[in-house]
């Protein structure tokens, strides 16, 4: 594709990387979380359900120098990490991809979290008196029947992924090649004179890829749906 | 004791305080749209905690609230037939009824996949969706996947309620079957002939109480619960050998009563059988009748005469060992000088049994 | 290679620097362009930059406080003008600018915080101005946005660096801010500890000063220092 | 015509290809589970659109697929009791009965409110959600919901399946006297006792297509369809006039096979019924028997006698313009020396006459 | 509260009034057209979800751009507003809820849309057969029906508005008192050495508002959703 130089070509791959290794990555955590949202009964859910609205609350760069200070190379988590796993955050396309995570969350996980509220507890219960353990019931029944929404769930959080900018550029900075997404590179264009054309060429770019992965993942969706309307 | 049930609970408008026992075989929970059954259903499956229960089955306690003991449902294997289907809806058919078999021990004994969907008819439905189902099928597919999880206890909440008259009459005997081999049943039913050919127990519930309960053949025949159960339905239960076949294709029945012809094909010589007599269907005679196309004609004694509102009585006739429940009106009652010591027959049409009246012993 | 930090508004001068050093040494800069603020914020957490290019004094100063900075690497390297824009063409004499400005926006950037802000905002003060256009004053998160404020024509003046404005056809230079009325606006730059290729970066840092590199600052409107 | 349908469509594992018309009063949709019922019953309400079909209900176009009529629901004014309840979760009891009254013309008949909670029982259960209520329970609200919508036709999928035998009995003659007022109702069920209490045509399905069609007197006491309804249900519809009451609370039913002695009180003097005598009830007697019980013995000549496996015979014996059909062994008619044109007495007990076999005319 | 000065004081409550009116402008707008996506058949339905997804999609930067090209003063759409209806975005609050309520809308859609697909079609054929025309078997039975995903759709908006900072910014700039949010505020705070810890205080406010009132919402959420279960 001449039409995008190297560069950019690497800032789309990238973006599709992150995005989907976001996405990928945070899901099980998504429908964990939302799960017990849904159906936890603890008293300190209130508090887990605040932690997951956060990066929606607070401005992407705060969410971004949140994610520094405590994932960075001096931050408490991203030390402990490197040191016993020898997982770096900072500065590294995982990095841009943990911050695409944690800003795409909440929305994933209120998807989900609608979708297990209003799973029909009796099909659950005719599961349990069939035989099927928790996590019997749980993978052969809840989550089939939230499907749907854990799909939507992972299109809304790939989505706010593709388009993640303000958190990823203050953690992981703007770094060609490694940490450079495409609205980074599109951030970049919009500070220099002139650069609103490029920008807005950047910005179409990400709309046909991040959209055809939408609508793409849309469409499977509702196949998914309609299998298990019946018919 | 196979069965032990009790609970007390209170849903605000409406209070449940249910005890009762049952032994092996079918026990039959009867009572008014309301009267409480499925909640009691639902409490000895595990999926509905009284304030106050004990619920032990064949020896296991799976609910004693003043223990703490409280059985998981997923531990308690029942299989159950819910009133309403519950399939899921996104499992075909196929793997709705095996659904439960793998979470059985292996060794479980339970019937198997191609009798159970032979005997429901639902083999043309295996690959479907439940969504594609008419309500027969999904009631016969939600029967499937109780039967096929290998319960060691089936709890059948009006399990027939959505079918026809045919198809009921090839799942009773298939029902009977597990009963006979050993298979401890809880049923709801608002039919009092499935009641009476399948369960040893009846339990009358009224408004969340216990109206009666005991052998079902104590219950049925009660001339004061009969107004309850239906007047129409009362009627005796006796038990029956099979004897001779006629050469024109009629069985004799051998009872404690004398001998009753039927044209039901009802199993080899010998097999024991529980035979039930619709109270309305007994035409009582002092003089044994003679050119009638009844063919069953039991000499008796008049025991208890009960009236019932609207000129009718239900008389016990006294045959040895066993009675029989009729249901007169109070002018023959008069006009056949009918007391309690009197002799008189019993005439019974050979057709007036049919297939629903005969259980498996 | 080595990886440089630079204020987002250098990114055109600089690309093509990079270029030609690349094409001269062979070795091809790493530049990755954020705003002055998050850069600063991630040297400060270790990044793994060799040079860091601030458009702002302040987070140079904040960077090497924080001891990152290699000694005596730090030097001022551009210089800019900060001017007064407007979408039509006429001349505005900078001390009827309230009067002129009526009850319109004047759009800069943010005034408390980002650099052009701050500088604009001093510039006003010192010849007595802010007080009267304070309240018309519609701030931006950056000097770009202020300038698409005013080229989209929903704001009919602002004040924006000389290197903004050259490059968008719709805005005119209608005034330009006297030199003394503010400090003077300085883009340091400075090698930083631990980088991975400090050979290469101050290679680069030197290359900066190069007349080459200086025809390519001035082309896009900077003052070289 | 009151009623017109016709449809065919093909669903790939099932084809439905369905013609009947019907007059005035209950049609009775009767056949096996997965016959295609609730399918019909879809198009009529306007649920589901056929490949082809045509139906037109008191002379008005509903759906014609040729001339591309096809009404919507909403405006079809059908009162349509599912098979399953369908009630809104999020409405107490009160608003979902309540829920069709608004959308219907102000003027339109229909029964009242407290009439049809009184009906139905559910007077407690107003302020109560669906989702707090026992399976009859959904099933009575649901009733009563299609009933207070004021509908120009009733359209009742298996409505008293999910209930007790007394509330049934308090239902099925609310459904005559809304039949009787001029609604008409298509109906099905599985209980030949309501189809023949009720309706005025039968309209017996079997995979999708029409076994028979016409008044329900004829496709009922046709001895060859009597085992397809199942035997033991078989029987003949007499029409009766009340007569009088007898000191001992006995009421005579005046029937053109002459005097019926019946136990329940079916109405006031000169009310016209409708009897139904099940064929298995029915003892056939050369001599007129004296000393039994039966008080109803009614002389006919024999017309036809059919025979049916297991050893049985169905005999219809003409008695005037009524016919009455017998149930007996072969081995009673060889005995009897039963043949066409033979003269005999149908043998009949008071009590075997239940309520659920007296309909309103 | 003197902890705030009053000029962060007027920001919260701005940030508070452009947050709901952002989510109660926007909220019949996204059910149409989660209505719309999750039933119409029309061909041009794809189109429609691609716009939806936009602000997701692009960097919010790029979204205030193109909101100012638009809906500006010489905006096609702002200049037809404003001669129209007298209607005025650009350096207004409107235009931050503007921004607020276009930045939501994806999550707002998604959430209502998902509980639409939810929805059991035959309780609106029951209340079609019962006579209920298409609009009251939507105000009677679907609408109570997506209530919590309608709740869980206005609760992720209006915390997204709460959080949102580069459209609005780009589009209306910062006017104390007029367009000048929390975020804003915040961001100002981070672009200066030293002003952390004045920006981590307006973040803690913004959690303690934004979270409060989702979390007040949630309760609400789940009180509805209760009643609609039964008991
Ligand atoms: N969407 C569908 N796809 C395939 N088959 C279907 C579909 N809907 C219904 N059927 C089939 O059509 C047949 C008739 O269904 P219908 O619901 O009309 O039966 P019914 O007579 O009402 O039976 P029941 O007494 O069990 O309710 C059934 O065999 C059913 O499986
Ligand atoms: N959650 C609840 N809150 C209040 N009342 C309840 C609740 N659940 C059940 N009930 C009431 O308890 C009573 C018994 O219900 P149950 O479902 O056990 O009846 P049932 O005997 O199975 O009746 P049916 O034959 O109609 O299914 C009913 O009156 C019902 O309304
Ligand atoms: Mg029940
Ligand atoms: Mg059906």
């Amino acid at each position: 594709m001449s039409f995008l130089s190297p560069e950019e070509w690497t800032a789309v791959l990238l973006s599709l990387k992150v995005a989907t290794v976001a996405v990928a990555a945070s899901l099980p955590f998504g429908i964990g979380v939302a799960l017990l949202l849904a159906r936890s009964r603890l008293p300190g859910m209130w508090l887990l359900n605040a932690l997951v609205h956060l990066p929606l609350i607070l401005p992407p760069v705060v969410t971004g120098y949140a994610l520094l200070l405590s994932f960075g190379r001096k931050g408490p988590i991203g030390g402990f990490l490197h040191d016993v796993f020898g997982l770096v955050f900072a500065f590294r396309w995982t990095g841009a991809a943990l911050a695409a995570a944690v800003m795409g969350f909440p929305l994933m996980v209120r998807a989900i979290r609608l979708a297990i509220e209003a799973v029909d507890p009796k099909l659950e219960q005719a599961a349990a008196t069939l035989g099927a353990s928790r996590i019997a019931v749980f993978a052969t029944v809840t989550l089939p029947l939230i499907l749907p929404g854990v799909l939507a769930g992972a299109i809304l959080a790939f989505a706010k992924a593709m388009g993640e900018f303000g958190a990823t550029i203050t953690f992981v900075s703007n770094i060609p090649g490694q940490t450079q997404t495409l609205p980074s590179a599109i951030y970049s264009f919009l500070q220099i004179p002139g650069g609103e054309l490029q920008a807005a060429r950047l910005a179409g770019v990400s709309v046909v890829v991040a959209l055809g992965a939408v609508l793409i993942s849309e469409g499977v969706a509702r196949r998914v749906a309609k299998r298990i309307g019946g018919a | 004791m196979m069965l032990e049930v009790s609970l007390t609970h209170d849903f605000g408008s409406f209070a449940v305080d249910v005890a009762f026992t049952a032994p092996a075989g079918v026990t039959a929970l009867f009572g008014a749209s309301g009267a409480g059954k499925t909640t009691v259903i639902n409490a000895v499956a595990g999926l509905f905690r009284p304030t106050q229960g004990r619920v032990v089955a064949q020896g296991e306690v799976l609910l004693d609230t003043g223990r703490g003991v409280n059985l998981p449902a997923r531990r308690r294997r029942v299989g159950y037939v819910f009133q309403e289907p519950r399939l899921f809806p996104h499992l075909s058919v196929r793997s709705n009824l095996l659904y439960g078999a793998r979470f059985a021990p292996k060794a479980a004994p339970g019937p198997g996949f191609d009798q159970v969907i032979e005997m429901l008819g639902i083999g043309a439905l295996l690959e479907r969706r439940p969504g594609a189902l008419s309500g027969g099928e999904k009631a016969r597919v939600s029967i499937g996947r109780a039967l096929l999880s290998k319960p060691r206890l089936l709890l059948m909440d009006e399990p027939l309620a959505a079918l026809d008259a045919a198809r009921r009459e090839e799942i009773l005997p298939f029902i009977e079957r597990l009963r006979d081999a050993g298979l401890p049943v809880l049923y709801v039913s608002h039919s009092i002939g499935e009641v009476a050919r399948l369960a040893s127990t009846v339990v009358l519930l009224d408004a969340g109480r216990v109206l009666a309960a005991g052998p079902a053949a104590e219950v049925l025949s009660d001339p004061a619960l009969a107004a309850r159960l239906g007047g129409a339905e009362a009627g005796t239960v006796l038990a029956a050998t099979v004897g001779e076949t006629a050469p024109d294709g009629l069985v004799r029945l051998d009872t404690a009563a004398g001998p009753v012809w039927v044209a039901e094909p009802p199993g080899a010589p010998g097999t024991r059988l529980r035979l039930r007599l619709h109270a309305s269907d007994v035409i009582l005679a002092r003089a044994r009748p003679e050119g009638l196309s009844a063919l069953n004609i039991l000499p008796g004694i008049v025991e208890r005469i009960e009236p019932e509102p609207g000129g009718r009585a239900f008389v016990r006739l006294r045959m040895g060992r066993e009675a029989v429940l009729a249901r007169l009106t109070q002018r023959s009652v008069t006009a056949l000088g009918l007391a309690p010591g009197v002799a008189c027959h019993a005439v019974l049409k050979t057709v007036a049994v049919s297939r629903d009246d005969l259980g498996a012993g | 290679d080595p990886v440089i930090f630079a204020a987002a508004s250098m990114k055109t001068a600089l690309d093509e620097i990079a270029t030609e050093f690349a094409a001269e040494t062979g070795t091809k800069p790493v530049i990755s362009y954020a705003g002055s603020s998050a850069l600063a914020k991630q040297i400060d957490a270790g990044a793994p930059a060799d040079m860091f290019i601030s458009a702002s004094v302040a987070w140079m100063d904040d960077v090497e406080k924080a001891g990152m900075v290699l000694p005596d690497s730090r030097k001022d390297l551009l210089g800019n003008t900060l001017v007064l824009i407007s979408d039509s063409e006429a001349p505005v004499d900078l001390p009827k600018l309230p009067e002129v400005l009526g009850d319109h926006k004047l759009a800069m950037a943010l005034v408390d915080s980002v650099p052009a802000g701050q500088y604009g905002k001093a510039a006003l003060t010192f010849m007595g101005l802010w007080d009267k256009v304070e309240p018309q004053v519609a701030q931006a998160d950056n000097v770009r946005a202020a300038l698409a404020l005013v080229a989209t024509g929903e704001a009919p003046y602002g004040i924006v660096y000389k290197t903004d404005a050259a490059a968008e056809p719709k805005v005119h230079v209608v005034a330009t801010f006297p030199e003394g009325s503010h400090k003077p606006i300085t883009y340091p730059a400075a090698l930083i500890k631990d980088g991975p290729a400090p050979a290469e970066a101050k290679a680069f840092l030197d290359y900066l000063g190069t007349p080459k590199a200086a025809a390519i600052f001035e082309a896009q409107g900077f003052e070289v220092k």
